[in-house]
């Protein structure tokens, strides 16, 4: 397997491929099952032979593509990437084995845009070619945008377009900032070369704020964030996991391989203004989250807050902070898009997302109870579960890096606890004084195999990190000493 | 002896009163005159420096301008006569097809 | 002389320009217009292009507008009562002030450096139309024949526009 | 590596109750109640292998390997941990027994089974940690079991909400907590226990900016670890969740709100100690939390007609009582009143839930009375406890209660003050812990027919527990008795506080060489280390009892007042007869109101309203709470929803761009007429622009 990576992005895209030329349903789902869980299994070659001792770019493939403007097929993986390229594959399947029933109209073409869309998604990932990703990155948009407008609720036009173009405004200004870039460091594209290419000042703060704006829009992150809870809302289960598990990665990862190893100075020069956005993100999403009655905007929102912790960790410049966010993206994945899940089992039997309607659903299904207590308890961050791995060491890392940052962000600790535990309960735990909700029938055998790997992984990562972690110290000391030997960051000294 | 700037004025003069010409007329025959007019217009432009730079190539392209000139009124005139065919008008503020 | 003969014809060409564009019968403008033609002929001719001011006559006047002429008589299109668009007077004075600064622009260039190649003797030693004719069928044959192809499309164009239910029945539905 | 089995026992069975739930059903008490027994067994076998002198301090794993950001899970089993085992396991064990009898025929009998193994587990991974990473970890999971626990009815509507409010209050303390464990941290550069203890002090004069003023850091590191014992221990401002939490089932309120995890406040302050010695002003917050909650407790307790209320602000007020010490430097003194309250009142909480279990779930003390007959041996063990809790000679609370007082007293100017508060509250404590015994088992019979008619002793499960735990409330007191023989507690527990700061010789990675001062101390007396547990008071062996009480001081930087020598010894006994003296008038006034139906109390709250009232409605704290923080909250989260969000940031900002779009697609729509000509203007126009500026520029 020379073409390893190749194959981990392009074996959806064939499934694809193929699922246009078969017209029965039933076997499209089949073979986008089977797809998905052989791309996992592909990729899992990626981490067991990744080598953690160095910060060079591995299973490296680069071929020329279109040599006028010097746009190679290059991809790569490093520590930064692996572990999400690792995380879309495994939770594909998931997104399929959730729509096997609850998508019943046109379920085929969705099955065709799952697969699309995580050939996208990995590209991403494993660009390394900036015309490559930017390729890779807008290719994303069109199978959500179907998915979000032809499988989403009632609202779906309103929700797509306003994701869709929300999205492409931003990036835009990406592709402007990336032909400028283009220029300035002698025609290439080729992200490892526009990494060894200083910028001047003046022109990172202008490329910073292009790519700012793109990537947090997809983050999101506070000012940009409304698109979520309505893509959210509107989008079917699966539509929603990708968004929140991988999609909204893109931009935190947008920022880690671009702003921070690119625009080091207008990186640093910018930090107290990126900061201030996070922490008021994470405080304002819990605020927002609170006040919601629609399980699934509430979980949108929180996803904002969760967010802010990422782009807080990315932007404090130490290990700890850098690689808990890396975590907390990761952990986010996963938790978020297990309680996607878990509401789309909820939502395929009562068809409503109104918390009013529910309560008492320990009492009829106790299962389903038991794992959304596990992964509300790991959105919380409960030490023992994924969450508190990457939220305290992104809150250790932004404490010793600017103290008020860290006390501010460490209230989305309570905070995170309360509206989450109010949706607790009211959808798991009071009376079960809905008739609706005396007939419902616990987890069926395909939805516990949906969530039992969820459950695993949830105290895998939270028990034992350190395989996870292992992977990208090297990268990210390699990160971190590329904006080290740059004057340090101005710091707000409120608490210091 | 005239100087070249006389021929290039007198040109710009007459091409811009064919530019006001097709702009301010409703009818589209004195339109097309008008673009006739500018092409002359051009040609005293080509036909000057010809003179002036002692090269014949401009009046080669005269030649070009003249053929494009017969042709533009062959297919123009042509034209005119399917619309006024169809719409019993040769007004151009009665022709905005071009809206949809 | 030479002189008070360009300033004659460039008069004239203006004032026949004019009358062109603003007088309101058709038939007007197409003699107009052919008056001016006939002076642009002379300025060649003050500009050593005896060539070109023949075939200036007999394209132009002796093709181009009889064949305005015909098809106005074939058209008897309506005098309209108003035969100026209402933008007319922005388009004279935009345009006007657009010309009034190109003259003012205009006034004292200097454009490229003679060559020296065709000078008005050379010219005359082996005539105007030995001049061109060498010139356009050695270095502009490839565009000389694109002209022809313009034409034949131009004429194909016109037959296939102008014949009955070729396109009218199109246009219609 | 045998210790490691101590919490993965219980984690063990919770495992397997959790997974096979669906064939365990009934049966899950199979499975728990070995393994927690077990547990206890080898508590024993560990405690007695520290008091040989065998302290231990292993690295399991490393947790989070981060650059130099290395916490670990390990093992660390020193006298603290191990006096700590013997407690979480000995009352583990005793409520797993009686949950057998107490949860019988509950629909979530599997589960709270499931969950209390859990909870046991936790409680030890916080215990036997070896740096605060662990701590933390341990700290939240019992939160976590505790909320688990609470909603166990969660039908209940009172239990959800009971169940939100502890949890948030915890996670307010555990905020505080987390930042704690930053600041130590960025200070130090590690978590690791002994690395931080040692390293501490030399940076006693570190200070930091906070909002402008300079304040000393480990100050702060103290203040907000302290914070966390205040959201745990239940202590004043964060105290609100400890009463509500009695919603849930009787044996988790003994297990977790009574004896174990409220106390791991105390034992954090403890095992701190190191660091809040360094702080006088953190150890003086400290002190004055515990002693106003101890008050502020017992005058809630007063008035409380559930009969888990009371016992619930007794708690309170009893952890008010520990933390009081901590604050004046008594690490031991607090300690001891943590395993002896742990003890008595595991024994009350059963107690009382054996009574609402044979009084049909009933709660409220005014409708029973007159129970002594249906349930003789429930009467006699909560009599021990209420003995014990009311500080009565020769019972657990009296030993502990008044060394707590006794250090008091020696701490200077305000330790007078604590003492005074201390007798205040011994003597509120007499006298609520009688009253609900006098109104439940004598006072007049208020029980319907139907409560007489199933009023019942509850069964072996139930009672064995009770018997056990008021043996050791009689017995387990002598253990710190200061006026025969050996200070035991003193002996044992001295050496981990006593031992200088700078000297913590807890190394990193490495077996522990803890000092072998216990052993020492041990075998110097000629004691039996192996029989310490045991209650075995009387040895007349000669031994100064205040040998580890100075050493306590010696670190403290609070408690300085000196004191040594025949005098105080005097004094002790004074002081103790004294406050013997108000713990019995306590009982007498009970005893004289309540004994028989009584019309004096009803006179006295109706001469003094506004003060029977507050108490009753525990000051209005609840309400104070939810007009403050719960509804504000809930208010400005939906208007902020609705207007910044929904409105500004989305309507106004992200679609008002769509909208100016559309509006300005509007407008320049009228621009495309279809009309060559005016294209053509609009050309020319353009020209004229690009030309003029071409000019004037």
């Amino acid at each position: 397997m020379d073409h390893l990576l190749t194959w981990v992005i392009f074996l959806p895209l064939i499934g694809a491929g193929i699922a246009f030329l078969v017209k029965d349903h039933q076997t499209v789902k089949v073979l986008a099952l089977v797809t998905t869980i052989a791309d996992f299994l592909i990729s899992l070659p990626l981490w067991m032979k990744f080598d953690h001792g160095t910060a060079n770019f591995q299973f490296v493939e680069k071929y020329s593509w279109i040599p006028t403007f010097n746009i190679n097929y290059h991809i790569g993986v490093d520590g930064i990437s692996l572990l999400l390229i690792i995380m879309t594959t495994f939770l594909a399947p998931f997104c399929v084995l959730c729509s096997w029933n609850a998508i019943a109209d046109r379920n085929r073409e969705f099955m065709i845009n799952i697969m699309v869309m995580q050939t996208a998604m990995v590209g991403v990932f494993a660009a390394l070619d900036m015309a490559l990703f930017y390729i890779f990155w807008e290719a994303m948009l069109i199978p959500m945008y179907l998915i979000v407008g032809v499988w989403g609720g009632v609202n779906r036009i309103y929700a797509a377009l306003k994701f869709f173009i929300y999205t492409l405004a931003g990036s835009l200004l990406l592709l402007v900032a990336m032909i400028y870039m283009f220029f300035k460091a002698g025609h290439t594209f080729d992200i490892p070369a526009l990494m060894n290419t200083p910028f001047a000042p003046e022109a990172q703060f202008w490329l910073f704020l292009a790519m700012f704006v793109a990537f947090a829009i997809k983050v999101p992150m506070f000012p940009f964030h409304t698109w979520l809870p309505h893509a959210h809302v509107q989008a079917p289960t699966a539509g929603s996991v990708i968004l929140a598990s991988v999609m909204l990665k893109m931009g935190a990862y947008g920022f880690l391989r671009f702003c921070l190893p690119m625009l080091t100075e207008a990186s640093l020069s910018l930090t107290p203004f990126i900061l201030t956005l996070s922490v008021v993100a994470i405080i304002y999403g819990a605020y927002m989250a609170l006040a919601q009655t629609d399980i699934k905007k509430l979980i949108a929102y929180s996803s904002v807050s969760h967010m802010g912790f990422v782009t807080i960790g990315m932007f404090v410049y130490n290990q700890l902070g850098i690689e808990g966010a890396i975590m907390q993206m990761v952990n986010h994945g996963v938790t978020t898009g297990a309680l996607f899940l878990c509401v789309g089992i909820i939502y395929d039997r009562r068809h409503t997302r109104d918390l009013s309607e529910y309560g008492g659903l320990a009492k009829t299904m106790p299962m389903f109870a038991t794992c959304f207590v596990i992964f509300s308890m790991a959105s919380i961050g409960l030490p023992g579960t994924n969450g508190f791995i990457g939220e305290f060491m992104v809150l250790l890392g932004a404490f010793t890096y600017d103290r008020l940052t860290g006390v501010l962000a460490a209230t989305g600790i309570v905070l995170g606890a309360v509206y989450m535990l109010y949706l607790v309960a009211r959808m798991i735990w009071s009376e079960c004084s809905n008739p609706e909700n005396q007939k419902l029938t616990d987890l069926s055998l395909r939805e516990f195999t949906i969530l039992a790997p969820l459950v695993v992984l949830t105290f895998v990562i939270g028990l034992y990190p350190a395989p996870f972690l292992e992977v990208m110290h090297v990268s990210v000391e390699h990160l971190i000493n590329q904006t080290a030997g740059l004057a340090g960051a101005p710091q707000i000294a409120l608490l210091k | 002896m005239i100087p070249l700037s006389s021929y290039v004025i007198l040109s710009a003069v007459l091409f811009f009163i064919g530019v006001v010409g097709v702009l301010m007329r409703r009818s589209i025959i004195v339109v097309l005159l008008s673009i006739e007019l500018m092409l002359n217009a051009v040609n005293i432009n080509f036909v000057a420096f010809s003179h002036y730079l002692e090269s014949i190539t401009g009046q080669v392209f005269v030649f070009f301008t003249l053929t494009v000139a017969a042709a533009e009124v062959a297919v123009g005139l042509a034209l005119l006569i399917a619309i006024y065919r169809n719409r019993q008008t040769v007004n151009v503020e009665e022709l905005d097809m071009m809206k949809w | 002389m030479i002189e008070a003969l360009f300033i004659y014809l460039a008069t004239v060409c203006v004032i026949c320009a004019v009358l062109t564009v603003s007088l309101r019968q058709p038939v007007y403008n197409v003699l107009a217009l052919l008056t001016m033609f006939f002076h642009v002929a002379g300025l060649y001719v003050l500009l050593n292009a005896e060539f070109l001011a023949v075939v200036q006559i007999i394209v132009y006047a002796g093709a181009i507008l009889v064949l305005y002429l015909f098809v106005l008589m074939l058209l008897n299109v309506r005098t309209q009562s108003r035969h100026l668009h209402r933008q007319w007077p922005f388009a004279v004075l935009i345009l006007g002030s657009v010309t009034a600064m190109l003259v003012g622009a205009l006034q004292d260039g200097t454009w490229g450096v003679a060559s020296g190649e065709y000078t008005a003797a050379a010219i005359q030693e082996i005539g105007n139309t030995q001049a061109i004719g060498l010139r356009l069928y050695t270095d502009y044959l490839l565009p000389f024949e694109v002209a022809s192809l313009v034409l034949l499309v131009a004429m194909i164009g016109a037959i296939v526009l102008t014949k009955k239910g070729l396109i009218d029945d199109h246009i219609k539905e | 590596m045998l210790y490691v089995l101590i919490p993965l026992l219980p984690l063990f069975s919770f495992i397997m109750v959790g997974l096979f739930q669906k064939w365990m059903r009934n049966q899950a008490h199979l499975i728990c109640v070995p393994m927690v027994f077990a547990s206890f067994g080898l508590s024993v076998y560990a405690f007695m292998q520290v008091a040989g002198g065998n302290p231990v301090n292993f690295d399991l794993y490393e947790w989070i390997p981060v650059g130099d950001f290395r916490p670990t899970f390990g093992i660390m089993i020193d006298q603290l941990t191990a006096s700590m085992l013997l407690l979480v396991t000995l009352v583990s064990s005793l409520v797993h027994l009686y949950t057998v009898g107490y949860m019988h025929g509950d629909g979530g009998y599997d589960r709270f089974f499931a969950y209390i193994s859990l909870f046991t587990f936790s409680m030890l991974a916080l215990v036997m940690s070896n740096n605060f990473l662990q701590l933390f970890f341990g700290w939240e999971m019992v939160g976590l079991c505790s909320y688990l626990l609470i909603v166990h009815w969660y039908e209940r509507k009172a239990s959800t909400n009971a169940s939100f409010k502890a949890f948030i209050q915890n996670r307010v303390g555990d905020l505080g907590f987390a930042l704690g464990i930053f600041l130590v941290w960025d200070t130090v550069g590690s978590l690791d226990y002994g690395t931080v203890f040692a390293a501490i002090g030399d940076h006693r004069n570190d200070t930091m900016n906070l909002l402008g003023t300079q304040v000393n850091v480990v100050t702060m590191i103290a203040l907000l670890l302290f914070v966390g014992a205040v959201g745990k221990s239940a202590q004043f401002l964060l105290h609100s969740w400890l009463p509500d939490a009695m919603e849930g089932p009787t044996p988790i309120s003994a297990l977790i709100h009574a004896a174990t995890m409220v106390t791991a406040g105390i034992f954090m302050v403890s095992r701190c100690h190191p660091i809040f010695n360094l702080s006088e002003t953190a150890m003086m917050v400290v002190a004055l939390t515990g002693a106003f909650t101890a008050l502020f407790g017992a005058t809630i307790a007063l008035t409380q007609n559930d009969i888990k209320k009371v016992v619930a602000y007794s708690t309170m007020s009893q952890l008010g009582y520990m933390v009081m010490a901590c604050g004046i430097g008594a690490y031991v003194a607090g300690m001891f009143h943590l395993l002896t309250h742990g003890v008595f009142k595991a024994l009350l909480f059963l107690a009382a839930g054996s009574v609402i279990h044979a009084l049909s779930a009933e709660q409220d003390i005014r409708k029973m009375g007159q129970a002594k007959k249906y349930m003789p041996t429930t009467y006699w063990t909560m009599l021990w406890g209420s003995l014990a809790l009311a500080g009565i000679f020769p019972f657990a609370g009296f030993f502990s209660k008044d060394e707590i007082l006794w250090e008091a007293w020696n701490a200077g100017v305000m330790g007078k003050g604590l003492w005074l508060i201390g007798v205040i509250v011994a003597f509120m404590t007499a006298f609520y812990t009688f009253r609900v015994f006098f109104m439940v088992f004598y006072g007049k019979d208020n029980m319907t027919d139907e409560m007489r008619s199933h009023a019942h002793e509850s069964p072996r499960v139930i009672t064995i527990p009770l018997v056990v735990l008021a043996v050791g409330a009689l017995f387990v007191g002598w253990l710190g008795n200061p006026m025969f023989g050996p200070n035991l507690s003193h002996n044992f527990l001295g050496p981990v506080f006593n031992t200088p700061v700078s000297h913590v010789p807890v190394t990193e990675h490495a077996q522990l060489q803890m000092p072998n001062l216990v052993g020492e101390a041990f075998a110097e007396e000629g004691h039996d280390p192996h029989a310490a547990p045991a209650p075995h008071g009387e040895d007349p062996q000669a031994a100064d009892p205040h040998a580890m009480a100075p050493a306590a001081h010696g670190a403290a930087a609070a408690g300085g007042a000196e004191h040594g020598g025949g005098h105080n010894k005097t004094m002790e006994f004074l002081l103790m007869a004294f406050s013997l003296a108000v713990a019995g008038s306590g009982i007498f006034m009970a005893y004289a109101w309540y004994y028989r139906p009584n019309e004096a109390p009803a006179k006295l709250a109706a001469s003094y309203n506004g003060l029977y009232q507050g108490s009753l409605n525990k000051w209005y704290w609840d309400e104070l709470y939810d007009a403050v923080f719960v509804r504000p909250t809930v208010k400005f989260a939906h208007g902020l929803w609705r207007v910044a969000d929904e409105i500004v940031i989305d309507k106004v900002l992200v679609d008002g761009v769509a909208i100016t779009t559309r509006i300005g697609g509007e407008i320049l729509k009228f621009f495309q007429t279809g009309r060559v000509q005016h294209y053509a203007m609009v050309m020319s126009l353009g020209i004229f622009v690009i030309l003029g500026g071409f000019f004037l520029f």
